[in-house]
């Protein structure tokens, strides 16, 4: 019966909203936004199950007043039959019933909207630019000193809002962490704002929500909620210049990659490697992913990325830098030293 | 809508019916309101973009000067004008008087011959290109939308005229005449927002 | 009845589609195939110096695919303003550096010229790339260098780019007529 | 009644008169003929036949989109080919299939329903089918080159946009909605005009099928919404090929504007599409239950209200693009608003199964899945109305979920019942009945499989249009059903198109009016004769063949030797004039081929417009030169009506 199949679908959703959890997903919200527009989701669950229900019993009752069918040649019913008054009553209140559901839902979505409208005492300031297909991470700060850019990857303080400025640097994305609040879009010639508030530790995980080419799929970013004091270390430490390699390998690889077409596009500070085309790698091996998200960020995928990055990412524009495998080795080598 | 009955002798011969009727009657006039409700839902959603993109601009027009305005001002007193002689056209039409119509539909397709001349020296006035900026890619739009109006009426009131003098005349040409007349003055009204964009809004815009 | 009616309105969209299609003008080369070794430096032959009569260049088989890509076009523009080509040589219109709109052509407009002279660099201060930018990225900036003079095919160009306005639409430019000698280039000066 | 015979019908006409009358709206034999035809009916099936082409070629593509997406990290397709093949479903899907089969339905059934010989303008309809078949083989003749768009079928600059949109593939994509407008917009000038002046005597308003309302309804959506399409692409054109700034916000352009451009067309499309549905659906309900829909005034002016109502909730499809919040809010409020009209219509309906006595017949079956589908749709539309919660589900597998939903429920379902349920008319016919049953348990189970599981993926977190997902994002097993799903839906479709093919050739013949309906449609032969009625019937009740027991007045007079339509007043359809009806013509296929000319030639250079202006500037003008007065031909007093000058 299609009845009992949507039924039982309605239950699969219950308990879609009631097991699930996860590092994407609207359904286990970790900041105040989220929770809160996680209200306006089991409302409107509610209301419009109530709903949906009462149109399938009166389907169900009309199917089942029925059992004795008409045949063609029956003499058709007139217009206004007896039962016409009933029914005329039944659609007022059906109508009443629904513009009441409306206000219920309008009502909670308009204050939820207000509250996501406003940012709590001190936020924390940060810029957000997307670019085909990667993020680029700004740290405002009251001195120049404590400014810093890192890429795809977030670091919030428990409990102490953010307010996230979003930029686009060529086409339109959307900035999305369900865990953390609801999306916003990134639109070129226009500043965007979001704020989040983030109530729980842990390490979620956005993506882009707009199609925005070919990579649209694998431009994610990870964001990390940590202890104010865990965050404090991380930014004193993001400030900082790369520390300058030991090894004698990774003292080659520096020299390849200040040497070769890294330098055209990456910035590492405290070397002569200044340009600001791709992703900030100052201390790029802080990261928990590479290629916004693509892969994890361990030796082998770093590698396997440098040496194929259209393998990895089709289209993406990082370039097939020809290294042989030593260079490449020393490349990686030397990049798993900025900590 | 009526729910009464609607008076259908039973048995009416329609043979008697006549075989041509002027404006609401007829169906091209229909085809007519149908055309005028598109463009005009072109024509304000243009202006409505050309609005959009002055009020998110700090000025307007974003570099150089407005429009001459002497020209738009010519072509606005002329269209209005045009509105006398093509109201004495739809009545001679009507009356199917076919002298006054053939005179009244020379006059008005010349008019609509000078307007076009009017036109393009309005385009050499306007003081922008359409790849300078988005406002003059927008005031481009709105006059060029107009234009294709303007040609189209002058089409289609010549051809009209013509047909007058080489061709039978039977109440469905009297009716289209009449159509024609009422679409060129849609024309005429539909330019006077147009008008007021092009050349008063950079004006009056800070 | 949708079948007949395909046939008969098909003919001419389709002629007309299919010069539409263009020959590789469409193609998203997402991983092109890595670089042979000898790939580059075979185009940079050395005689394209200025010197009275610089012999034709070689010329290369994947120049074509490059060359009139809508595609590596699009790429190259990006490259030319992200390596900074437009410090010196402006949106083409040259400042600093040559003119890259006009038809002069010192060392040739030949887009395997153009990437010999990025590759090796030329004299009065154009720098070699060839050990910055890989191969890949030289070709489709040559590439876009080309279409900024109206010589690629105008359908693989864009109009303009999401900027203030720079020089008239690209693919509304009329073709300039090559002037590869340099005896042309002096009576150009500078 | 059983299979009568046409000579039975009220509406016949002595065999004499029938020859003459056959012959005068006869289509010239052969291809000529079949270039030439402006018979309404014709062109219909030609419509109806290539939307089910279309929707074949974009269910095609899903099946590729599934099969790439069941399974994470999947190779199968490049990202590439995967945006070419999800824009090609989506453009495909909206402006070749949906719009245009629903225009084709309706070119078919109204002049039936109303008791009209043909349209009040079948060469202009002739015309617009030209144009949208051209429109789609010049798109789909493009993706087989490899410049299929693969920029959404909503083309948001600046990814569509001169720097982004690389090669023609924008374009193509901009231009192919310029095709299916002109053939919309001219379609619904036509119908529109058909519904006012063309409808029987005695058929007043308030006398109107249901499903005729909703044809005028819909035409007068397409005629204020569809320019608004037309703006944004030609805007979007213009940027592209002669380096206007529209959407340039360097130069003062805004990114913005298409997006308010595009949906101000955009949202009520969707209600163009499902209109026509809601017609159907009262139709059939009525037809099964063998009772009038319940509350006709409450249904039509619902109709009407979803119609106007559409206008104004376009920002909703923009709330994560940071517009004002107040805003915002109205637009929550007006978008929920929408579920009041479409409340009321879904009881009216349940009412009626209430009140009669439903067969479960195939195109009944198809009501009931209809209803169970669109209301969940439906809700979860309320719910996307919340500014908030659309910030977390919008452009994510939620909202495909949902408008897959409102569509396929809302108004595939209908036409895949409504199509069961004229068959018979149009072909002469009857459909299998297991193989009607079948195919909708097929597609209904198939289509829930497929795309409520996308319900929880947007809720988990899955955007929209990735051309592939980590393994370790957990969205694997349901996909995997969805893909499932998807599968069994296209079998369903797969026996749907066969019993149509079979069917046409060797189903049990029907008669007249096979389901005891109620319609005028069903005063008609089955197929119906070129000219639709022998005699003129005359409407006195909204169910002339279910009221005046069976006997339906008829008038006679018009012209059996001179094509010759009636045309009535506008509220209260009394007689009025007669009017001179096109025979067949070859203008509108050269109109059509010289506007495609231009319009494809437009996007390679500019200067196209200019010179192919003229062939189209001739062929209009052969179109329109003036011929021998109608009034000359037939004789008829030629003085103006009564009241004509007032």
């Amino acid at each position: 019966m299609p009845r009992r199949a949507q039924l039982v679908a309605l239950l699969v959703l219950g308990g879609g909203v009631a097991g699930c959890s996860g590092v994407q997903t609207a359904l286990d919200p970790a900041a105040d936004q989220a929770a809160s527009i996680e209200v306006i989701w089991r409302t409107m669950l509610v209301v419009c199950g109530v709903m949906y229900l009462l149109v399938l019993g009166f389907l169900a009752w009309a199917l089942w007043r029925a059992r004795r069918p008409a045949a063609v040649d029956d003499a058709p019913l007139p217009a206004e039959t007896a039962a016409e008054p009933a029914l005329a009553r039944g659609l007022t209140g059906w109508v009443a019933l629904i513009v009441a559901g409306l206000l219920v839902l309008t009502t909670v979505s308009f204050l939820v909207d207000r509250s996501l409208a406003e940012v709590g005492p001190d936020p924390l300031k940060i810029k957000v630019t997307a670019n085909q297909w990667w993020w680029q991470v700004e740290y405002e700060g009251d001195a120049p000193t404590d400014r810093f850019t890192t890429a795809n990857e977030l670091h919030l303080p428990l409990n102490r809002p953010a307010v996230i400025e979003l930029h686009a640097a060529d086409v339109i994305h959307s900035f999305w962490v369900p865990n953390l609040s609801g999306k916003t879009d990134l639109i070129p010639g226009r500043t965007n704002y979001m704020a989040v508030t983030p109530r729980r530790l842990g390490a979620f995980r956005g993506q882009c929500a707009e199609f925005c080419g070919f990579e649209h799929a694998k431009m994610a970013f990870d964001v990390v909620v940590d202890p104010p004091r865990t965050f404090e270390a991380w930014r004193r430490h993001q400030i900082q210049s790369a520390s300058d390699p030991v090894t004698a390998e990774a003292v080659y690889g520096k020299q390849v990659f200040t040497s070769q077409a890294c330098v055209m596009c990456h910035r590492i500070q405290g070397t002569d490697a200044g340009a600001t085309v791709g992703p900030d790698l100052t201390h790029l091996a802080s990261r928990s992913h590479i290629a916004a998200g693509a892969l994890p960020n361990d030796t082998g995928d770093l590698q396997a990325w440098i040496a194929d990055p259209q393998g990895v990412k089709p289209g993406t524009a990082m370039p097939r830098v020809a290294l042989n495998s030593g260079q490449l080795n020393a490349v990686v080598d030397y990049l798993e030293t900025l900590k | 809508m009526s729910r009464r009955p609607a008076a259908v002798p039973a048995g009416q011969d329609l043979s008697l019916l006549p075989a041509a009727g002027f404006s609401a009657h007829g169906l091209w006039y229909w085809a007519g309101l149908a055309f005028m409700l598109m463009e005009g839902s072109a024509f304000a959603l243009a202006c409505a973009a050309y609005v959009y993109l002055m009020n998110s601009a700090d000025q307007w027009p974003l570099e150089g000067r407005a429009p001459a305005l002497s020209w738009g001002t010519a072509q606005t007193v002329l269209l209005l004008g045009s509105l006398v002689p093509t109201w004495f056209l739809a009545r001679a039409a009507l009356r199917r008087d076919l002298k006054a119509t053939q005179g009244w539909g020379v006059l008005v397709a010349a008019l609509n011959a000078l307007a076009l001349v009017i036109r393009a020296v309005e385009f050499l006035h306007l003081n922008t290109r359409w790849d300078s900026d988005a406002y003059g890619s927008i005031t481009w739009t709105l006059i060029l939308l107009h234009t294709v109006h303007l040609i189209t009426d002058f089409v289609d009131t010549f051809f009209l005229t013509v047909f007058l003098f080489t061709h039978p005349v039977p109440t469905e040409r009297f009716s289209d005449v009449q159509d024609d007349a009422l679409y060129w003055a849609y024309v005429v009204f539909t330019w006077l927002p147009l008008y007021l964009l092009i050349y008063w809004a950079p004006r009056w815009a800070p | 009845m949708g079948m007949l009616a395909r046939a008969t309105v098909a003919a001419p969209l389709l002629a007309a589609a299919l010069s539409l299609a263009g020959c590789n003008r469409e193609a998203r080369d997402l991983h092109p195939a890595p670089a042979a070794e000898t790939g580059p430096k075979s185009v940079s032959v050395s005689d394209l110096y200025p010197g009275p009569y610089p012999a034709p260049t070689p010329s290369d088989p994947r120049a074509q695919v490059y060359d009139g890509n809508a595609f590596h076009i699009a790429n190259g523009q990006r490259y030319y303003e992200w390596f900074n080509c437009s410090g010196c040589h402006f949106h083409g219109g040259g400042g600093i550096g040559p003119a890259l709109m006009d038809e002069k052509w010192r060392y040739g407009g030949k887009i395997e010229q153009i990437y010999a002279s990025i590759a090796q660099g030329r004299p009065n201060g154009m720098p070699s790339f060839k050990d910055r930018i890989p191969e890949t990225q030289i070709w489709e900036i040559a590439a876009y260098v080309r279409s900024l003079s109206a010589n690629a095919d105008k359908l693989a160009v864009p109009s303009r780019e999401d900027t203030m306005r720079g020089p008239p639409p690209l693919n509304n430019l009329d073709r300039e007529p090559l002037k590869g000698d340099p005896a042309a280039a002096k009576a150009g000066g500078g | 009644m059983s299979a009568a015979d046409a000579s039975a019908l009220p509406t016949a006409l002595p065999a004499e008169e029938d020859v003459r009358l056959t012959r005068t709206w006869a289509t010239p034999p052969g291809f000529w003929g079949w270039l030439t035809t402006v018979d309404q009916k014709q062109i219909a099936r030609r419509y109806v036949v290539t939307g089910l082409v279309f929707f074949a070629l974009a269910g095609l593509l899903a099946a590729a989109m599934r099969a790439q997406l069941s399974r994470p990290d999947n190779h199968l397709l490049s990202p590439d080919r995967y945006n070419q093949i999800f824009t090609m479903h989506g453009s495909t899907m909206m402006f070749l299939f949906a719009v245009p089969i629903m225009e084709g339905m309706g070119l078919y059934l109204v002049p039936l329903m109303i008791g009209a010989r043909t349209m009040a303008f079948p060469r202009l309809n002739a015309m617009s089918y030209w144009m949208y078949l051209a429109g789609g083989i010049f798109l789909w003749t493009a993706f087989i080159l490899n410049v299929g768009p693969d920029i959404g079928w909503f083309g948001y600059v600046p990814l569509s946009g001169p720097e982004y949109g690389i090669g023609k593939r924008a374009d193509v994509w901009a231009q192919m909605i310029t095709f299916t407008e002109v053939a919309a917009m001219a379609a619904a000038a036509s119908t529109a005009t058909s519904i006012f002046k063309m409808r029987a005597p005695g058929m007043t308003l308030a006398r109107m099928p249901i499903f005729v309302w909703a044809m005028l309804t819909t035409a007068f959506m397409i005629m204020l919404a569809m320019p608004a399409v037309m703006l944004a692409s030609s805007f979007l054109i213009s940027d592209r090929l002669i380096g206007t700034h529209f959407y340039n916000y360097a130069e003062g352009g805004s990114v913005l504007l298409f997006q308010h451009l595009f949906w101000f067309f955009g949202h009520p499309e969707v209600y163009i599409i499902f209109i026509p549905g809601l017609g159907m659906v009262s139709e059939i309900t009525q037809t099964f239950c063998r009772r009038p829909v319940f509350g006709y005034p409450a249904v039509v002016l619902s109709m009407l209200a979803t119609g106007f109502l559409a206008f104004g909730l376009w920002v909703h499809h923009m709330f994560a693009t940071g517009l004002p919040h107040m805003g915002d809010s109205f637009y929550t409020a007006a978008s929920m608003t929408i579920a009041i009209p479409s409340g009321v219509q879904i009881f009216c309906w349940l009412a009626t199964m209430w009140d009669g006595k439903p067969r479960l017949a195939p195109p009944m079956l198809w009501v009931i899945g209809f209803v169970i589908t669109f209301v969940l749709g439906g809700l979860s539309g309320v719910m996307l109305a919340s500014v908030p919660l659309d910030t977390q589900v919008h452009d994510t597998y939620f909202v495909v979920a949902h408008f897959h939903y409102v569509l396929i429920g809302g108004a595939v379902f209908p036409l895949l019942g409504g199509i069961y349920y004229w068959f018979p008319k149009a072909t002469g016919r009857m459909l299998n009945e297991a193989a009607g049953k079948w195919s909708f348990w097929l597609v209904f189970l198939g289509f829930h499989t497929a795309f409520f599981p996308m319900h929880i993926l947007g809720l988990w977190g899955m955007p929209r249009r990735v051309w592939t997902y980590p393994a370790d994002m957990g969205w694997g097993a349901l996909n995997l059903t969805s893909t499932i799903g998807a599968y069994i839906l296209a079998a369903g479709v797969l026996v749907y198109v066969l019993n149509l093919i079979v069917s046409y050739r060797r189903g049990a013949p029907a008669g007249p009016n096979p389901w005891g309906a109620s319609g005028l449609e069903w005063a008609a032969a089955s197929p119906p004769p070129s000219y639709n009625f022998g005699l003129t019937p005359v409407v006195e009740s909204r169910h002339p063949l279910w009221t005046g027991g069976g006997r339906l007045p008829t008038l006679t007079g018009l012209s059996l030797d001179h094509r010759e339509v009636l045309l009535t007043t506008v509220t209260d359809a009394r007689p009025d004039l007669r009017h001179g009806s096109p025979s067949p013509s070859i203008w509108p296929l050269l109109t059509a081929v010289a506007v495609s000319a231009l319009f494809i030639g437009s996007i390679f250079d500019e200067w196209w417009i200019v010179w192919l202006s003229i062939p189209f500037a001739l062929a209009v003008l052969g179109w329109f030169w003036p011929r021998k007065s109608h009034g000359k031909k037939v004789g008829a007093p030629d003085e103006t009506p009564p009241g004509a000058l007032a």
